[in-house]
């Protein structure tokens, strides 16, 4: 398909898709995620992007027959190799043996939680996540790194007049938008907080966070947005999530006990566990909910930045040639 | 009696049309939906090795005995997030390119930068892209 | 009582499946962009309402209750928003309606409200 | 009956996807997207109840908000210029600089 539109809203079906097989396999936490973040947020992302880079794609070249046979090849090994896997739900397969038991039997005694997935993430690899919560913050440091805008100072008197023909424009879903974002973040905290017993944490919730803020952007132009969401607080607040984790852990190590061992947080492990959980679960969604503004934010900015470059280009060749009048923009 | 295998299959095929997807095509965007058609392969691969027959959604509750493996779940629902924001990170770059070459297909890519280089060679001259890009900032 | 349940449950669901059937087909077959949008809107709408209340009344718990009727006034709110933004960002757009030239005015009222 | 309403739920998903497809225009793609996603919110809320543990319905009004976000966001970056005059806009661009 030569239309990148068509290929970034499929691309939306399959998120959709692969959300509800993950239900259909148990995996709630998961789907949860998957939904928020391969529906949502990934295909805002490329359509964004594509709205900066055009829609079409050129292919300059034909030789699919080489590409063709390495696939064929890697794909017939990769099935001879599968013929000696388990089968489909067999519950005697190797991954079910060694630590997962442990668990889902223990876990109840060891850290009080009923969410197996909340514990598994925020106590038993606690280490693990910190990893993954850091190279997410990374990652929101390279777009902003790549992509980052000098801008002008905002005249509030533009924000108004954009504000005001915005309103005319999209009247009807500013009005469904205002009712709704209430509502999603009163749920993003819900899930938040909820995950312990549901499913749900940290993650989800930040990014269902970050969509509200997206909403709110995409309605109410990008200038408002920063107005209420200040750019330095947002990016405090990407670090101070990564931060808070850490200490955690840094705490436990001085009270004595192993790095995320939540144990002796509290005199009664139960409760330490519980306090643990609750606070790293905090430190995940606001760094993953302040990276997906941000990575959003620096995109808008960028397609804003270029829009309004081509603007000032074409005012720009329009007065020095009438005449020779291109159709570079129709 | 090989049905039982047919959930390796999905992902085999699905991973194989992402790889061929990243190799076949020229446009970078193509390449990183190609790569998140992969990386979902992945994921796939990953929960459907979780599932058990009869069993539920890994959250305790007090009639319920058999659980699906709660481990790959903890895996892939941090490996998404992750996903996203390195593919936002890949996109960013996509962006920066389109912005210093003028195009976003390999080939043009490829293209500009060979000319650049022999013009560089020709001239002992200093590296190519600066050109473009410092007109890019005035 | 339990069959009364039964029975109106499955009714109703009945009902929403067979209208999410039919906005699926009429969004295959219809000619074009405003009828599909048509009849996936208000099939959409209704079709959904009527499996959820189907779920309720058999629902055991008030949570699932909740959740259910949090879902419905979702997508009341949400399903006719996005047909109405649909249908003025094609029109606004410049995608012509295939059907009823004569008497554009009127038609392009009762896309946007429907 | 739910499993039947399960199914049937299947088939018009089935039948967006086809639409999301073959849809000549931008538009009908987004229709699809957009009819797929509330029926992906029925099937979930179906899929809890068939699996026999219905509190998992945090993730259909997840769908459901997320569906309607990416709706809006799609109309919102379709409506940029870029976007109107598709076909012959690219090439032109690419000259530009």
């Amino acid at each position: 398909m030569k239309d990148l539109f068509a290929v970034v809203m499929l691309l939306g079906i399959y998120g959709l898709l692969s959300a509800s097989f993950f239900v259909a396999m148990d995996a709630v936490d998961v789907a949860f995620t998957e939904a928020a973040v391969g529906a949502g947020i990934s295909t805002l992302l490329m359509l964004v992007v594509i709205s900066m880079t055009g829609r079409r794609e050129i292919t300059t070249r034909h030789k699919p027959m080489s590409a063709l046979l390495v696939v064929a090849i890697t794909g017939f090994l990769l099935i001879y190799g599968t013929l000696d896997m388990p089968y489909f739900g067999s519950a005697d397969a190797p991954i079910h043996g060694h630590v997962a038991p442990r668990y889902i039997n223990d876990s109840m005694q060891e850290i009080g939680v009923p969410n197996i997935v909340t514990s598994v993430l925020a106590s038993y690899r606690a280490f693990d996540t910190f990893g993954e919560v850091v190279v997410i913050f990374t990652a929101g440091i390279g777009v902003l790194a790549l992509l980052s805008v000098v801008r002008r100072p905002e005249d509030p008197e533009e924000i108004a007049a954009i504000n005001d023909s915005m309103h005319e424009q999209h009247l009807v879903i500013r009005i469904v938008a205002k009712i709704l974002i209430p509502f999603i973040l009163l749920f993003a905290l819900y899930v938040q907080f909820h995950g312990d017993f549901g499913p749900g944490g940290g993650f989800q919730a930040g990014v269902i966070f970050a969509a509200a803020i997206i909403l709110y952007t995409m309605l109410f132009g990008l200038s408002t947005a920063r107005t209420v969401i200040n750019q330095s607080f947002i990016r405090l607040i990407a670090a101070i999530g990564v931060l808070l984790y850490g200490s955690v852990g840094l705490a436990t190590l001085l009270s004595g006990g192993n790095f995320f061992d939540y144990n002796v947080l509290v005199n009664d492990p139960i409760a330490g566990q519980h306090l643990g959980i609750m606070l790293i679960e905090l430190g995940v969604g606001c760094t993953v909910a302040a990276v997906m503004i941000i990575i959003f934010f620096s995109f808008a900015a960028r397609a804003e930045m270029q829009l309004n470059n081509k603007k000032q280009r074409q005012d720009k060749d329009k007065d020095k040639d009438n005449k020779n009048k291109e159709p570079s923009s129709c | 009696m090989l049905m039982g295998l047919f959930n390796h299959w999905v992902v085999i095929a699905l991973m194989m049309i992402g790889l061929y997807i990243v190799i076949a095509h020229g446009n970078l965007i193509k390449k990183i939906v190609g790569l998140t058609l992969f990386q979902t392969s992945v994921f796939i691969f990953y929960i459907s090795m979780a599932k058990v027959n009869g069993g539920t959604a890994p959250i305790l509750a007090d009639d319920i005995i058999v659980y699906s493996n709660p481990l790959p779940h903890v895996l892939i629902l941090t490996a998404i997030v992750v996903g996203i924001a390195t593919t936002a990170l890949a996109l960013s770059l996509v962006v920066r390119i389109k912005e210093t070459y003028g195009s976003i297909e390999e080939e043009n890519i490829q293209h500009q930068d060979n000319q650049a280089f022999e013009q560089s060679n020709s001239q002992n001259g200093s590296n190519a892209p600066k050109g473009s890009k410092q007109e890019k900032q005035a | 009582m339990d069959i009364v349940i039964n029975i109106s449950s499955g009714l109703c669901l009945f009902i929403g499946s067979f209208l999410c059937l039919c906005g699926g087909v009429g969004m295959l077959r219809f000619p074009d962009f405003y009828t599909r949008m048509h009849a996936a809107g208000v099939t959409d709408t209704l079709g959904s309402a009527m499996i959820l209340i189907g779920l309720m009344i058999i629902s055991t718990g008030f949570l699932v209750f909740i959740k259910l009727v949090m879902i419905l006034l979702l997508g009341i709110l949400i399903g006719p928003t996005t047909s109405h933004v649909l249908a003025k960002a094609a029109l606004h757009n410049g995608l012509e309606p295939l059907l009823g030239h004569e008497e554009d005015p009127d038609t392009d009222n009762k896309e946007t409200t429907s | 009956m739910i499993i039947a309403a399960t199914l049937a739920i299947f088939v018009a998903m089935i039948l967006a996807i086809i639409r999301g497809i073959a849809g000549p225009t931008l538009y009908d793609r987004i229709l699809a997207v957009n009819m797929f996603g509330t029926k992906t919110v029925l099937l979930i809320s179906l899929l809890g109840f068939v699996m026999g543990r219905p509190e998992f319905l945090d993730i259909a009004i997840v769908y459901a908000l997320i569906n309607f976000i990416s709706v809006i966001g799609v109309l919102r970056y379709s409506d940029t210029n870029e976007f109107k005059h598709t076909p012959a806009n690219k090439d032109s661009i690419e000259k530009e600089p």
